[in-house]
C-alpha cells in the first residue's frame, strides 16, 4: 500500500501528441494504455458490471432468478425494518451486529497478536525459520480442510473441555461453540487462527526494514524496551498497519466458509454474517431482490470504510 | 506448459462438440448423494442405464444439504448448460419450471402410467402447467421416531401412543441416566421435529391448514402455541451440547445407546443398516405419537431439464429407469425410503420399510399425506426457511414464549410469502 | 535490490534481566506454536487412528495403533459421488486449473504495476483505485451474472467451433475457471506489483530508454528479472486462493471429469449420511492441502522477504 | 549555428507549468552545466533533451535536426544517471552492452567494443560482475564506460557525481574533464553544485522554477550575475548581499553601511553603474565578494576603487589556504576573505578594504542587477 512518489515521472502524458509520429511510433505511445487495457475492461465489466447488475436486482422483484421489472425498493425497506428488530433478532440484525463484533475483534486481535509474535520473533530467536511457517501455515488451508478439526476442538463434547475433565480439570467449562451469545467468538477465534500468522509475516517483514540506526539511536537516548517499541517502532510501522487492515477488512467481509464450516449457522442462526444472509436469501431462499439488496449494503459499507483510505493513499501529492 | 494445457484443453472441448451429430449416450446427473449409503443407492441407477449403453457423467456437490448442489444448479442454467437431469426438492422444480428451462416428459409419463402410479401429492410437484417435468426417486417420511431396543428395554418402556405417552417415556430414560432425546441442534432438525410435533399436536386438518395452506388463523391459533409449549417440553429432553449437531451424530447416539429416541425422517433408518443393526431386534420405528395414520413426506426428485434434441433419448433412458419398479425397489431399500409409486411389491424391505410404504398408501388415499414444511414440501423456500428460522430462535431462547413464538412465525411468513 | 539481507537485531532489554527475558519469549513463542499446530495435530492424529479408536477415544490422544490404511484409501478408492477412486484423479484437475490461473494473473498484475508505476498516465490512480477496490467484492453476488457470461462465451465457442473447427477453449470449465480466477484475482496482483515497482528505480527505465529498449523488452529484460521477491509472494497469494476455491470451482467445473480437489474434497468431507469415516476424511484434507502447505514451508522464507522488498511499504 | 538548440522549450504538467520557455545552445564540443537547486527544472529540461520526457511548446535541435518527436533511442544521445542506473541482473558486460544488443550490432562487435572502453576506464577486471559487488566509484566509471560506447552525439549527466564522496566527487571531476578534453563529445550535465559548474562547464545555465535565470561563461556567471539569485547561489562562500543606501556628494555616490551602535560607513564609488544614480538615497543591495573584502595589505594592487572602513570582527575562521573573517554590516553578517597568514583577532575593530570594482548593487524591487 504505497503511497504515490513525491515526483510522478510521466513518460509520455496523453495529452500531447507528437504529430509528426508514424503510425508505428504512436502504437508505442499507446502500448502502455493498451497492455493495461484488457485488465481494466475485465474489472470494469465484471466487478462494476456486476455491482450495478446487483443494484438493479435489488429494485425488482426477483426470486429464484433474475426478474428484470423494476418494481421499487421493497427489499431495502424489509431489510431498513430487520434492521431494528433486536427482540427477538431478526437474522438481518443478527448479521450486522455478528459483523460489528466480529469485524472489529478479529482486525484488533490479528493486529495485536501478529504485531506481538513479530516482535517477539524479531529477538534474533533460534529457530525462527521452522516457527515461522508454523505460525504461516493455517492460511494455506481452505476452511473446508480445517473447520472440522476446530469444530471438534471447540465441542465440550469431544475437544477441549473434554480434554481437560479427563485431565481431572472437570469444573472446567468451554460450550462458547454452542451458546447463542458467544458462538460469534469462536469465529473469531478459529479466524484469528487463520489470518494472525500471515499479518505476523508483514509485521515482521516491516519490522525488518527498520533501519537499525534508528534503534540504537533511540537506545542510547535511554529509551527502555517498551518505549522504544511504543515511541518509535510502531509509529514507522504504520504503513504496515495500513496494508494489514486492508486484508484483514477484505478477509473478515469474506468470512462465509468459517461460519459455515465451524458452525452452520450457529444456534438459531446467531453466529450469521452479512455474506451469510446474502447466500442465504440469494440462493437457498430464493430472495435474490432481498439478497442483492444485503449485497449493496455490504458495498457500501465496504465503500465508506474503504475509499477514504484508498483516496487519502493514493491521491496524487503535489509536486 | 501453458500453452500446451490451453491446447490440450480447447482440443478436449472441441472433441466433445465434434460428438453432436447424433445422439449423445450419455447423462449429465447434479446431485449431493455423495455419502457411502445413497451413492451405492444412486449406483443402482448407474448400473441399469449403463446395461442400455448410457454413460454417466456424474456432478456430485455435496454440503448443506443440497444447498451447495443447488447454487451450483443455478449457476449451470444461468450459463444455459443445462444438466440431464438434477436432484431437486419440491418447490425448487417448480420454479425452475415456471422459469422455463424444464424438459417434458408427459409422452412417457402416459406410456408409463406414472399418472395412476404416483401419488397425487408427488405429482403436485413433478407435474408443471400438464407437463411431466421430474421424476419423483422416492418418498421420505418425517414423523418417525427411531429408539435403541435396549435402552427401551433397560427403561421397560412401550410405544408411546400419546404425546403425554412420550414425555413420560422420555422422563423414564432421563431417570435411568440415558439422554432421553437425540437431536442436532440445526435449523432443519429442529422444524423437522416441529412438523411432527404439530401434525401430533392439532391433528392432520391443522396441519394442512396451518402448514400447507399457510392459513393465518391457524398459524396464530391457541393449538400452534399448544405446538410452541410441547416442542418446548421436548427440548428439555435433548443434552446440552446439542447445538450444531449434524444429524447423523445424533443417530449415533442412539445406535450406541448412549440416547433412547430421535425424532427424524426415514434416511435415518439407513445409519442403523450401515451400523448393521436390524429393526425389531436392535431398533425399533414408531410412528410419532399421535401422528399414526397420517404421513409427512418429502421425496427426492430428478428434475429433467430442456436439453438439446440429441440428448433427449438419454434423459427418456433415465426418467423410465428412475421410475421402473425395480430400480424403486432395490433403491429405496438401501436408502431407507419408500417408493415413489404405490404399486411396487415390498418384499424386499424390512419391517420399517413395509410400514412406511404401507402408511404412504393409506395416506394417500385417505388424504393424510401432507408436504413437510421443514424440508421444502409444505410452502416455497423463502417461507419455509423464515418457518425454520422462528423455530430455531424459540429452541435457543432467541424467542423466549410460545406466544412470542407464534407472533414472530405469523410475521415471518407473511413476511416471506 | 534482489538480496534483501536480514539486519542484525540489537539485544534489547538490560544484561541481568536477559535470561528471565530469553525464556519469557521462548516461552511465549512455544505456547503460540501449540495454538497453531493444535488443528493440524488434530488432523493428523485422526488420519491415523482406527475408526474405533476415534469413536472410543480422546482426539487429542496420540494413535495407539497407527494405521496408514486411511490415507491410502483416502488417496486411492474413497468415494467422491459416485466414482470410488479416491482423490488422486482431481489433483490433476486442480494443477491443471491453478498453474495457468496462478502464472497468468501474476503475469498481468505484473504488466499493470509495470504500466502504472512507470508509464503513468492522466488518471492512472483512479484505474488502480478502481482495480484495487475490486478485490472487496463478496463473490457469491457475482456467481450468477458471471455464469451467464461464460455460458454465453461458451455458445460461441460452439459457434467459433463450427466456422472455423477449434473452440478456443471457450466454453470448457478448466479454462472457464482459469478466466474467472484471473479476473478476480487481477486487484491483488496489480497491487503487489505496483507497490513494488513504486520503488523500483526510475532511472533504470530511462537507461533503458535510452539504450533504446522498447516497452516490452524493458518489461522482460529489466523489470522482470528484478522481481523476483513481490513474484514469490504473488505466486504464493495467488496459488493458496485459487487452490482452495470452493465457491466458483462448485459453481463452474461442470462433471466430475473437471472437478477440482477442493469439490471432490468437500464431496468426501461434507457428507452427512453413512459412518462418517473421519480418518478417511482427515487423510483426504490433508492430501489436498500437501501443495499449498509445501509452497508455505518451503517459500515461507523467500515470503517474507518478499513481502519486506515491497507489498507493505508505504 | 550551435550544435545543441534549444529555442522556447516549455513544458506544463496540466496546468502547473515546470519549464517556462526555454532558450540554451551549445556549441559542437561544449560543455553545458544546468545548474540550480532542486525543484529548479533542470532534471527536467535534461529529460526533454533525452526524450524521456514530452515537451509542450517548443524545440530542440541537435546537429541541425529537430529530435522533438524522436525516441530516446533514436537521439545519438548516452546519459548518465544520478543513480547510475546499472541494470542490476546483468553483469558489467551486460550492462555496457545492453544498448548495443537491442539496437541488434553482433555479438562479436559488442565484445570489442566493450573490451575498448573498458581499457579507457580501467575497468578490465570488473567486466564479469554485478553491480551490487562493485563499489560507489567502480559503478560511476561502469556507468560512464555504458554512455562511452555508444559514441553518441551528445553526452548528458543527470547529476552524476551526487552519490559520491568527496574525495571521490574530486578525482572523479577530473576524469570527467580530462574526458571531455580528449575525446571533444558534447555535453549537458546537470548539478545542484556550482563548484562542479564552475570547474567543468564551459557554459551555464543558472536556473530557477522552470526559468533559466541567467545563461553565460563560468566567468560570466561569477562575475556579473544577473540577478541575486545568481549572485547569492554562485561562489562558496557566497558573495555578501547586503542592504545599503545610495549616498550622494555633489557629482559621485556612495555606499552607506549601517553599522550597529556605531555610525554608518560611506564609501566612495569611483566608477559607478549608470543605473545607480537613479537611486540615490534609496536602499539597494550592494553585493560584494568574500575575495574583495580583505585586509588592506591583501587588497587588489591594481584595482581602481578601494576604500577602506574599520569593521568589528566577530568570528575568524582559518581554512588553511585563507582565513575567512565574519563582521556585521547592515545587519547581515559578512564574510571577508584574508591572506592566511593574516594577524586579525576576533573582538577586535579592524580595517577592511572593498574592492569596489567588483561590487555588483541589485535593486531589492527586482532583485535585478543594477547596470
Amino acid at each position: 500500500m504505497s503511497t504515490v512518489a513525491e515526483t510522478s515521472m510521466t513518460l509520455t502524458p496523453e495529452h500531447e501528441t507528437r504529430p509528426s509520429a508514424s503510425v508505428r511510433s504512436r502504437l508505442q505511445d499507446a502500448l502502455p494504455k493498451i497492455v493495461l487495457a484488457p485488465s481494466f475492461a475485465a474489472t470494469i465489466v465484471f466487478v462494476y458490471g456486476f455491482i450495478l447488475w446487483t443494484i438493479y436486482l435489488s429494485f425488482t422483484n426477483s426470486k429464484t432468478f433474475p426478474s428484470y421489472a423494476i418494481t421499487g425498493p421493497r427489499a431495502y425497506q424489509r431489510l431498513w425494518r430487520w434492521t431494528f428488530e433486536s427482540d427477538p433478532p431478526s437474522s438481518w440484525y443478527t448479521s450486522i451486529t455478528n459483523m460489528g463484533i466480529f469485524g472489529f475483534l478479529y482486525i484488533f486481535i490479528c493486529l495485536a497478536l501478529g504485531l506481538f509474535l513479530a516482535i517477539l520473533l524479531d529477538q534474533k530467536i533460534r529457530g525462527e525459520g521452522m516457527l515461522r511457517p508454523i505460525y504461516l501455515y493455517p492460511m494455506a488451508l481452505s476452511f473446508i480442510v480445517t473447520g472440522v478439526a476446530w469444530k471438534w476442538f471447540l465441542d465440550p463434547g469431544l475437544g477441549l473441555e473434554q480434554t481437560l475433565h479427563q485431565w481431572g480439570w472437570t469444573s472446567f467449562h468451554f460450550d462458547w461453540i454452542k451458546n447463542k451469545d458467544f458462538v460469534i467468538y469462536t469465529v473469531v477465534i478459529a479466524g484469528v487462527w487463520q489470518a494472525s500468522g500471515f499479518i505476523m509475516a508483514m509485521f515482521l517483514a516491516g519490522l525488518r526494514g527498520i533501519d537499525g540506526e534508528i534503534m540504537k539511536a533511540a537506545q542510547i537516548d535511554g529509551a527502555t524496551t517498551f518505549q522504544l517499541y511504543r515511541r518509535i517502532v510502531i509509529p514507522l510501522l504504520r504503513p504496515v498497519f495500513l496494508s494489514a487492515f486492508i486484508v484483514l477488512a477484505h478477509l473478515a467481509i469474506k468470512s462465509y466458509d468459517l461460519v459455515v464450516a465451524l458452525t452452520s449457522g450457529g444456534p438459531g442462526g446467531s453466529a450469521w454474517l452479512p455474506s451469510n444472509f446474502m447466500y442465504e436469501y440469494t440462493f437457498k431462499r430464493n430472495e435474490m431482490a432481498v439478497g442483492s439488496a444485503s449485497a449493496v449494503i455490504m458495498l457500501m459499507t465496504i465503500t465508506a470504510i474503504i475509499v477514504p483510505y484508498l483516496y487519502s493513499e493514493l491521491r496524487e501529492k503535489p509536486r | 506448459m501453458l500453452r500446451k494445457l490451453l491446447i490440450g484443453t480447447a482440443l478436449a472441448s472441441g472433441l466433445a462438440f465434434a460428438a453432436h451429430a447424433e445422439d449423445v449416450k450419455e447423462v449429465q446427473m447434479l446431485h449431493w448423494w455423495t455419502s457411502g449409503g445413497e451413492a451405492a443407492a444412486l449406483n443402482v441407477l448407474k448400473e441399469d442405464l449403463s446395461k442400455e449403453g448410457y454413460a454417466w457423467k456424474d456432478v456430485p456437490v455435496a454440503g448443506g444439504g443440497g444447498d451447495a448442489a443447488m447454487t451450483a444448479l443455478k449457476a449451470m442454467v444461468a450459463a444455459g448448460n443445462y444438466p440431464t437431469a438434477s436432484q431437486m426438492l419440491g418447490y425448487t422444480v417448480l420454479d425452475y419450471a415456471a422459469a422455463g428451462v424444464m424438459g417434458d416428459l408427459t409422452e412417457t409419463a402416459v406410456k408409463e402410467g406414472w399418472d395412476k402410479s404416483v401419488p397425487a401429492a408427488l405429482q403436485k410437484f413433478s407435474v408443471y402447467d400438464g407437463k411431466w417435468v421430474a421424476a419423483p426417486v422416492n418418498v421420505h417420511s418425517v414423523n418417525w421416531l427411531w429408539i435403541n431396543k435396549a435402552v427401551m428395554d433397560k427403561i421397560g418402556g412401550t410405544e408411546p401412543k400419546t404425546f403425554d405417552d412420550f414425555v413420560a417415556l422420555l422422563d423414564k430414560a432421563k431417570a435411568a441416566g440415558v439422554i432421553p432425546l437425540a437431536l442436532g441442534g440445526q435449523n432443519w432438525q429442529e422444524a423437522t421435529m416441529f412438523d411432527s410435533v404439530v401434525l401430533s399436536t392439532g391433528g392432520p386438518e391443522f396441519y394442512k391448514k396451518a402448514f400447507n395452506d399457510l392459513d393465518e388463523e391457524a398459524l396464530k391459533s391457541d393449538t400452534m402455541k399448544k405446538s410452541f409449549d410441547n416442542l418446548a417440553k421436548l427440548v428439555t429432553y435433548v443434552d446440552p451440547n446439542f447445538s450444531g449437531r449434524d444429524w447423523n451424530l445424533a443417530t449415533a447416539m442412539v445406535i450406541k445407546g448412549d440416547a433412547l429416541v430421535q425424532v427424524m425422517g426415514d434416511w435415518a433408518k439407513g445409519e442403523f443398516n450401515a451400523a448393521k443393526k436390524a429393526p425389531g431386534t436392535d431398533f425399533l420405528c414408531y410412528r410419532f405419537p399421535g401422528t399414526d395414520g397420517s404421513v409427512i413426506y418429502n421425496s427426492d426428485m430428478f428434475g429433467m431439464f430442456n436439453v438439446p434434441d440429441d440428448r433427449k433419448a438419454a434423459q427418456v433412458a433415465l426418467a423410465t429407469a428412475t421410475l421402473s419398479k425395480s430400480f424403486q425397489s432395490a433403491f429405496n431399500v438401501v436408502k431407507g425410503s419408500v417408493p415413489a409409486r404405490t404399486d411396487v411389491p415390498d418384499t424386499d424391505f424390512d419391517a420399517c420399510g413395509k410400514k412406511g410404504m404401507a402408511d404412504l398408501k393409506a395416506a394417500n388415499e385417505g388424504g393424510t399425506l401432507f408436504g413437510s414444511l421443514a424440508q421444502g414440501y409444505g410452502a416455497p423456500p423463502a417461507v419455509a426457511n423464515a418457518y425454520k428460522d422462528v423455530v430455531s430462535k424459540f429452541v435457543h431462547g432467541q424467542i423466549k414464549t410460545s406466544d412470542e413464538a407464534v407472533t414472530e412465525l405469523v410475521k415471518a411468513i407473511d413476511d416471506a410469502k | 535490490m534482489s538480496v534483501v539481507t536480514t539486519p542484525v537485531r540489537q539485544d534489547i532489554g538490560g544484561t541481568g534481566a536477559k535470561t528471565l527475558n530469553r525464556i519469557v519469549i521462548y516461552g511465549l513463542l512455544a505456547l503460540f506454536a501449540l495454538f497453531y499446530l493444535m488443528p493440524l495435530f488434530v488432523m493428523l492424529v485422526t488420519s491415523f487412528k482406527t475408526m474405533d479408536e476415534i469413536q472410543n477415544g480422546n482426539m487429542l490422544a496420540l494413535p495407539r495403533a497407527p494405521t496408514l490404511e486411511p490415507w491410502f484409501k483416502a488417496w486411492g478408492e474413497t468415494c467422491v459421488g459416485l466414482t470410488c477412486a479416491g482423490i488422486k484423479g482431481y489433483f490433476w484437475n486442480s494443477i491443471k486449473m491453478v498453474v495457468p490461473a496462478v502464472l497468468i494473473s501474476t503475469l498481468l498484475g505484473a504488466l499493470n504495476g509495470y504500466v502504472l508505476t512507470k508509464w503513468r498516465f492522466r488518471g492512472h490512480t483512479l484505474v488502480f483505485g478502481l482495480m484495487l477496490f475490486a478485490c472487496f467484492i463478496p463473490f457469491q453476488s457475482v456467481l450468477l451474472p458471471m455464469a451467464t457470461i461464460l455460458g454465453s462465451l461458451g455458445r460461441f465457442g460452439v459457434t467459433l467451433q463450427n466456422a472455423t473447427g477449434f473452440s478456443f477453449g471457450l466454453g470448457n470449465p478448466t479454462v472457464n475457471l482459469v478466466f474467472v480466477h484471473v479476473v478476480y484475482g487481477l486487484g491483488f496482483t496489480t497491487l503487489f506489483f505496483r507497490n513494488y515497482y513504486e520503488a523500483f528505480p526510475t532511472e533504470l527505465i530511462k537507461a533503458a530508454q535510452v539504450d533504446g529498449a522498447s516497452f516490452f523488452q524493458i518489461f522482460r529484460r529489466i523489470m522482470l528479472p528484478n522481481s523476483m521477491p513481490i513474484f514469490v509472494v504473488t505466486v504464493i497469494y495467488q496459488f493458496t486462493n485459487i487452490w482452495n476455491d470452493f465457491l466458483f470451482a462448485s459453481a463452474y467445473a461442470g462433471t466430475g471429469d473437471s472437478m477440482p480437489m477442493t469439490v471432490a474434497l468437500n464431496n468426501v468431507v461434507n457428507t452427512s449420511t453413512g459412518v462418517v469415516e473421519y480418518n478417511v476424511n482427515m487423510a483426504a484434507a490433508m492430501i489436498a492441502a500437501l501443495p499449498t502447505l509445501l509452497v508455505y514451508v518451503v517459500a515461507g522464507r523467500y515470503f517474507v522477504r518478499g513481502l519486506m522488498a515491497g507489498a507493505v511499504k508505504g | 549555428m550551435a550544435f545543441l538548440e534549444i529555442d522556447g522549450l516549455k513544458k506544463r504538467f496540466g496546468t502547473v507549468e515546470i519549464l517556462k520557455g526555454i532558450d540554451v545552445d551549445l556549441e559542437k564540443g561544449g560543455f553545458l552545466v544546468l545548474v540550480g537547486p532542486s525543484g529548479c527544472g533542470k532534471s527536467t529540461l535534461l529529460n526533454t533533451i533525452a526524450g524521456l520526457e514530452t515537451i509542450t511548446e517548443g524545440e530542440i535541435r541537435v546537429d541541425g535536426r529537430t529530435i522533438n518527436n524522436l525516441h530516446p533511442s533514436k537521439r545519438d544521445i548516452a546519459m548518465v544517471f544520478q543513480s547510475y542506473a546499472l541494470y542490476p541482473n546483468m553483469t558489467v558486460a551486460g550492462n555496457i552492452a545492453f544498448g548495443m544488443e537491442m539496437r541488434g550490432v553482433p555479438a562479436a562487435e559488442r565484445q570489442k567494443a566493450i573490451d575498448k572502453v573498458a581499457k579507457v576506464l580501467q575497468i578490465g577486471h570488473l567486466l564479469q560482475r554485478k553491480p551490487s559487488q562493485l563499489s560507489g566509484g567502480q559503478r560511476q566509471r561502469v556507468a560512464m564506460g555504458r554512455a562511452l560506447v555508444r559514441d553518441p552525439k551528445l553526452f548528458l549527466f543527470d547529476e552524476p557525481l551526487s552519490n559520491l564522496d568527496a574525495k571521490l566527487r574530486v578525482d572523479m571531476r577530473i576524469e570527467i574533464k580530462r574526458l571531455h578534453a580528449t575525446t571533444g563529445t558534447t555535453i549537458v550535465y546537470v548539478t545542484h553544485d556550482q563548484i562542479e559548474a564552475m570547474t567543468l562547464a564551459t557554459k551555464i545555465a543558472v536556473m530557477r522554477d522552470g526559468e533559466v535565470q541567467q545563461f553565460g561563461t563560468p566567468a560570466e556567471i561569477y562575475n556579473n550575475p544577473t540577478n541575486i539569485f545568481v549572485a547569492d547561489f554562485m561562489g562558496s562562500p557566497a558573495m555578501n548581499l547586503v542592504p545599503v543606501t545610495i549616498g550622494g556628494n555633489g557629482s559621485g555616490l556612495s555606499v552607506v553601511l549601517q553599522r550597529d551602535g556605531r555610525e554608518p560607513i560611506s564609501l566612495p564609488l569611483a566608477n559607478p553603474p549608470a543605473g545607480l544614480s537613479a537611486f540615490q538615497g534609496k536602499p539597494v543591495i550592494f553585493g560584494v565578494r568574500p575575495e574583495a573584502l580583505t585586509d588592506p595589505e591583501g587588497a587588489e594592487r591594481n584595482a581602481s576603487n578601494i576604500a577602506t572602513a574599520d569593521c568589528h570582527i566577530e568570528v575568524i575562521e582559518p581554512a588553511g589556504s585563507d582565513t575567512f573573517a565574519v563582521t556585521n554590516l547592515g545587519g547581515k553578517a559578512v564574510v571577508a576573505r584574508l591572506r592566511a597568514d593574516a594577524k586579525i583577532q576576533p573582538g577586535t575593530v579592524t580595517p577592511l578594504a572593498f574592492n569596489l570594482t567588483k561590487a555588483v548593487f541589485f535593486d531589492p524591487a527586482t532583485e535585478n542587477r543594477i547596470l
